[in-house]
């Protein structure tokens, strides 16, 4: 098992525990970090790959991928923590409710 | 500054730096000169694509695969015509809406409003343009970020948990997409979609679980069945010009990188099963939005759920592309799905600027309350019903000749299935349509007190109507257009038309 | 080998403590096992020669989010303990199939890391990127970094919309606050003679460690976004220690702080449009003109993300007169 | 082994052992305080002498002088998060609760 293999199925976890986060977390603060966890696992599959396809120095496009993609999850993330806040505010609770996507 | 693609995209973000930094009331002016200004960007663009053939643009003068190329054909350019169309009118319609100088949340809504709203303009032009598969991720970012802010611009629970629905499944799908992205780069080792296209033909090497992951986020974002939770109250919860930028353009957005992805770069990876499975997913979008959309009681809730339902049209292109063979029903229902789109789009607008004035007259947007609206406002019911024809698909409207077409494919690729779906879910539009447009002439008491509207949000929804039925009627450049550097065009030269 | 020994074990800790992320019954906690998770992966960006990203990573991805993520833990514990009380009391079909949901979960969970795994596995071993042609033009790029040839030549399209999506992001948190500048947001109550202490010393420390990443980006690892992270960090500090920080700027000046790199970006690209495209800038003149397009990144991203950090955690703007009542110690 | 590199390694195996306590030290202790006496005293040390480890085996008296300065904020940022813990665990008697149950 290479480098690239090892950190590429680190990824693949990843991927897997944030989803599941996702999913089964009702708390909105919790399904945001299991957001930025799946996130994690995008920027270390794309740097594995950037290791892998390394000259001189590593694949400098992935690098400058990866760093946008953390500028951009930053971004969402507070986003969603301001959201859930004034959600508190008014409603007293930092869950969504489950039903009312069928109302 | 000699080139539309410069415009198009310096424009609405010089405006969006502008409006936020420099306060005072000329604000929504200066929007909506500048969606003029973007209008006739696209309008160089597509005059361009007319005449000379598929545009393209290297940024910075780096070439691809190591710089971002831009590129437009025919089927860019009338994307980009119709967003700055309807947003053009859409930015009318906010003149009157936000300004209600009584109320002092308005006029706040108002100032974030501006700004916002050219910076969803300015992304959803980037996006239309972009050639790229990390440029694409990018513009889609920046187009959820503006829209989420949008949504929750409307304050109350409602619209602030709405807003986090769609944020939080905006931000799974980008995470998906951008997922299929990196397993496409580290197969391909490149970004640029023409250069990925060549690597990927023949399919000898089909990235099949990168394309999955792309096109679920895209799916995601483009609220396909069963994914659609988070659009209905999304919509229907934010201010009424942003209501119908997000369903005549926004979701258009995503399904727009799908049909690039599925048919100009990756055509030969995907497979008919996978076709009918997003066939499939379609319908089922048609029969189930259609389905809520009669149950809703809400007025603006049920222009909503149509949504999820016009969108599943979307989807039937592709089991009548792919794994069918050659012929010219391909071409039939690729320019028949993107007529709709646009169709949709101007027929969606117009449905959503409506229900805005309704609900800003009456206080509320109940249909039972719609009651005695043709005394009301006339215009309003005017626009309502015209874009209720074009929803529906009845002559002389654009819908009526894109179904028309995506009808004609699916006979002549023998796949009578979907032709029973678009019969159905037109059907279901018909009713749906048919109960609010009832409620509207139903002679009743007047309620007590109507807030008085300004004219300028009637006629912009009217204008967005007439334009859904103009479509139908004059359909031919359009089409020359969507023929410019179209996929199937050789077939179409070669069969003839 | 040893040297895979550390990658192996390095990778089954992230795997690890991801999980305990997600089990962890008390949200705070949760919260610092997630920065922990952060910095590990910062080591993991190391280990696979992304210097840059390990920098991003420790500032931005564990520091600021984290930051950001424990102040919207500090919540009210019962009251969340009522509202979970609530939802499973009435939370329809789950109420008849306890553990449905996370069965199902776990389900497609395991199957999305298995397909992965599948892809992964197919991917080719062998290099097929772009590492050669960022070598190849490197030169005429201006800088001598290839991270930071990438970010501010050849794709500073894409540079300039992330700095667009921050922007936005912080146009929308004030927009869901209804308000054009954070002086309303809250200020830290009881703060510490050793915070106030630590704030006073490391301003001008970040501002000289910000100053070397900016610096030092044209040719070695490190530069702007990371440079402005380390400045959001110290502000966000001050924020802590009770000073006004970025919440003390009026509305034009935040303004002009969070609009600042992207209008910056927009006035390149149209002067460049003389030259020949939009963001052209390949000749003589480009290590100057990526300075300054890093120095401006390097303030909004500041101004944002400290602003980010402010507007997420305050309450909305309805209290403020209360708010405006306890005043700061000091004010910058 | 030159003998620079003899020196190093004896410093880094230092820090290490010291690194060492201050983990045994955060697993055993009973209760916060306690505990942070074991990870920053020992912690900080134990990182004092890596710096100097490393600073040996620098070369150039910059980088050494960079290792140095590092150690100087990391001492300052764990003395006061060191504060403020304590402080946080002697004010939320939630907290003391808890850790008498553990």
């Amino acid at each position: 098992m290479s480098t690239f293999e090892l950190y590429a199925a680190l990824a693949a976890v990843l991927f897997a525990v944030g989803l599941y986060g996702f999913f089964v977390r009702q708390e909105l603060v919790r399904k945001v970090v299991g957001l930025n966890i799946i996130g994690a696992a995008v920027f270390l599959l794309l740097i594995a790959i950037a290791y892998r396809n390394r000259g001189d120095f590593a694949d400098p496009v992935p690098h400058a991928m990866v760093l946008t993609g953390i500028v951009v999850a930053v971004s969402a993330t507070a986003l969603a923590l301001a959201l859930a806040r004034r959600i508190e505010d008014e409603t007293g609770t930092r869950r969504l409710p489950e039903d009312e996507e069928s109302s | 500054m000699s080139s539309p693609f410069e415009w198009l995209i310096f424009l609405p973000f010089a405006g969006g730096v502008i409006t936020f930094l420099l306060p005072g009331k000329s604000r929504p002016w200066l929007a909506l000169l500048l969606t003029v200004g973007t209008f006739a960007a696209a309008w160089w663009l597509a005059s361009d694509v007319w005449r000379e053939g598929p545009q393209g643009y290297a940024l910075g003068g780096w070439e691809a695969p190591l710089g971002i190329n831009l590129y437009a054909d025919g089927l860019s350019a009338l994307l980009l015509l119709t967003t700055s169309a309807v947003m053009t009118l859409a930015s009318f319609y906010s003149l009157g809406y936000f300004s209600r100088e009584a109320e002092a949340s308005s006029w706040t809504e108002a100032r974030a409003f501006v700004p916002l709203w050219l910076f969803l303009l300015g992304s959803l032009n980037a996006l239309f343009v972009s050639r790229d598969l990390f440029n694409l991720y990018v513009a889609l970012e920046l187009l959820t970020i503006a829209g989420v802010a949008l949504v929750a611009l409307a304050g109350g629970a409602t619209a602030l948990r709405a807003g986090m629905r769609y944020l939080l499944a905006a931000f799974l799908a980008s995470l998906l997409y951008l997922m299929g992205v990196a397993l496409l780069y580290g197969e391909f080792g490149v970004l640029d979609l023409a250069l990925i296209a060549e690597a990927a033909e023949g399919g000898t090497r089909a990235p099949v679980i990168a394309l999955a992951f792309v096109f679920l986020g895209l799916g995601i974002k483009a609220a396909l069945f069963p994914f659609h939770a988070w659009l209905p109250h999304a919509h229907a919860s934010a201010p009424a010009p942003v209501s119908a930028v997000l369903s005549a353009l926004v979701v258009k957005a995503a399904f727009y990188v799908i049909l690039r992805l599925w048919v100009d770069v990756f055509a030969d990876s995907v497979t008919a099963p996978a076709a009918q499975a997003a066939g499939a997913l379609g319908a089922a979008g048609i029969l189930w939005g259609s389905f809520q959309a009669l149950r809703e009681q809400r007025l603006k809730l049920v222009v909503a759920h149509s949504t999820v339902a016009q969108v599943g049209y979307l989807f039937l292109l592709f089991p009548l592309l792919t794994g069918v063979g050659e012929g010219a029903w391909r071409f039939d229902a690729w320019a028949g799905g993107v007529y709709h789109m646009m169709s949709h789009a101007f027929a969606k607008g117009a449905l959503f600027l409506a229900a805005g004035t309704i609900l800003y007259a009456y206080g509320n947007d109940q249909i039972s309350a719609m009651r005695g609206l043709t005394r009301t406002l006339p215009i309003t019911t005017v626009s309502f019903g015209i874009a209720g024809i074009a929803l529906v698909g009845l002559p002389p409207s654009g819908s009526f000749i894109a179904k028309w077409m995506l009808l004609t494919a699916t006979i002549e690729s023998a796949q009578w299935w979907w032709a029973v779906v678009i019969g159905a879910g037109t059907l279901l539009s018909g009713a749906y349509v048919y109960r609010l447009v009832s409620a509207a002439f139903t002679p009743d008491t007047l309620p007590e007190s109507i807030r008085p509207v300004p004219r300028v949000m009637e006629y912009a929804s009217l204008i967005l109507a007439l334009t859904s039925l103009g479509l139908g009627l004059r359909a031919a450049e359009p089409f020359d257009l969507l023929e410019v550097g179209a996929p199937f065009s050789m077939i179409v030269a070669g069969v003839g038309t | 080998m040893l040297e895979h020994g550390v990658d192996i074990v390095l990778a089954g800790s992230i795997a690890v403590v991801a999980w305990r992320v997600l089990l962890e019954p008390q949200l705070f906690r949760s919260m610092v096992l997630f920065i922990a998770m952060g910095l590990m992966l910062s080591l993991a960006w190391v280990r696979l020669a992304a210097p840059d990203i390990a920098l991003a990573e420790a500032a931005i991805g564990a520091g600021l989010t984290g930051i950001l993520l424990i102040r919207a833990a500090q919540t009210e514990a019962a009251q969340e303990a009522a509202a979970a009380a609530r939802e499973a009391a009435t939370s329809g079909w789950r109420r008849w199939f306890p553990g449905a949901g996370r069965i199902v979960s776990a389900a497609a969970a395991l199957a999305f890391a298995a397909v992965l795994l599948v892809a992964v596995i197919d991917l080719p071993g062998e290099p097929i990127g772009l590492t050669e042609a960022a070598a190849t033009e490197m030169e005429a790029s201006g800088v001598e970094h290839p991270v930071t040839s990438v970010l501010l030549n050849f794709r500073a399209y894409d540079t300039w919309l992330e700095v667009g999506v921050l922007l936005l992001a912080a146009m929308g948190v004030l927009a869901i606050h209804r308000t054009y500048n954070l002086r309303s947001t809250r200020s830290e109550e009881h703060t510490m003679l050793v915070l106030t202490w630590l704030a006073r010393i490391i301003l001008p420390l970040a501002v000289l460690i910000a100053g070397y990443l900016y610096w030092s980006g044209t040719h070695q690892p490190g530069g702007a976004f990371q440079a402005g992270a380390i400045l959001a960090a110290a502000l966000v500090l001050m924020q802590l220690a009770g000073f006004r920080g970025v919440s003390g700027l009026s509305t034009l000046w935040l303004g002009a702080g969070l609009m600042l790199s992207f209008a910056a970006f927009l006035a390149v690209g149209f002067i460049g449009t003389f030259e020949g495209e939009f963001l052209r800038y390949r000749h003589a003149t480009g290590e100057l003109i990526i300075l300054a397009l890093e120095l401006t990144i390097v303030v909004s991203t500041a101004v944002t993300l400290a602003a980010l950090f402010a507007g997420a955690g305050s309450q909305s703007g309805d209290d403020s007169d209360a708010v405006r009542a306890r005043t700061p110690p000091e004010s910058l | 082994m030159t003998p620079a590199e003899v020196i190093a390694a004896a410093f880094a195996v230092t820090g290490g052992i010291f690194y060492l306590a201050g983990t045994v030290g955060i697993l055993r202790f009973p209760d916060v305080q306690s505990r942070l006496h074991a990870v920053t005293k020992a912690d900080n040390l134990g990182l004092g002498f890596l710096a100097v480890g490393l600073a040996v085996l620098a070369g150039t008296a910059e980088v050494a002088a960079k290792l140095l300065f590092i150690w100087f904020l990391a001492l300052a940022g764990s003395a006061t998060a060191c504060q403020l813990i304590a402080n946080a665990s002697v004010d939320d008697d939630v907290t003391e609760r808890e850790q008498a149950d553990a």
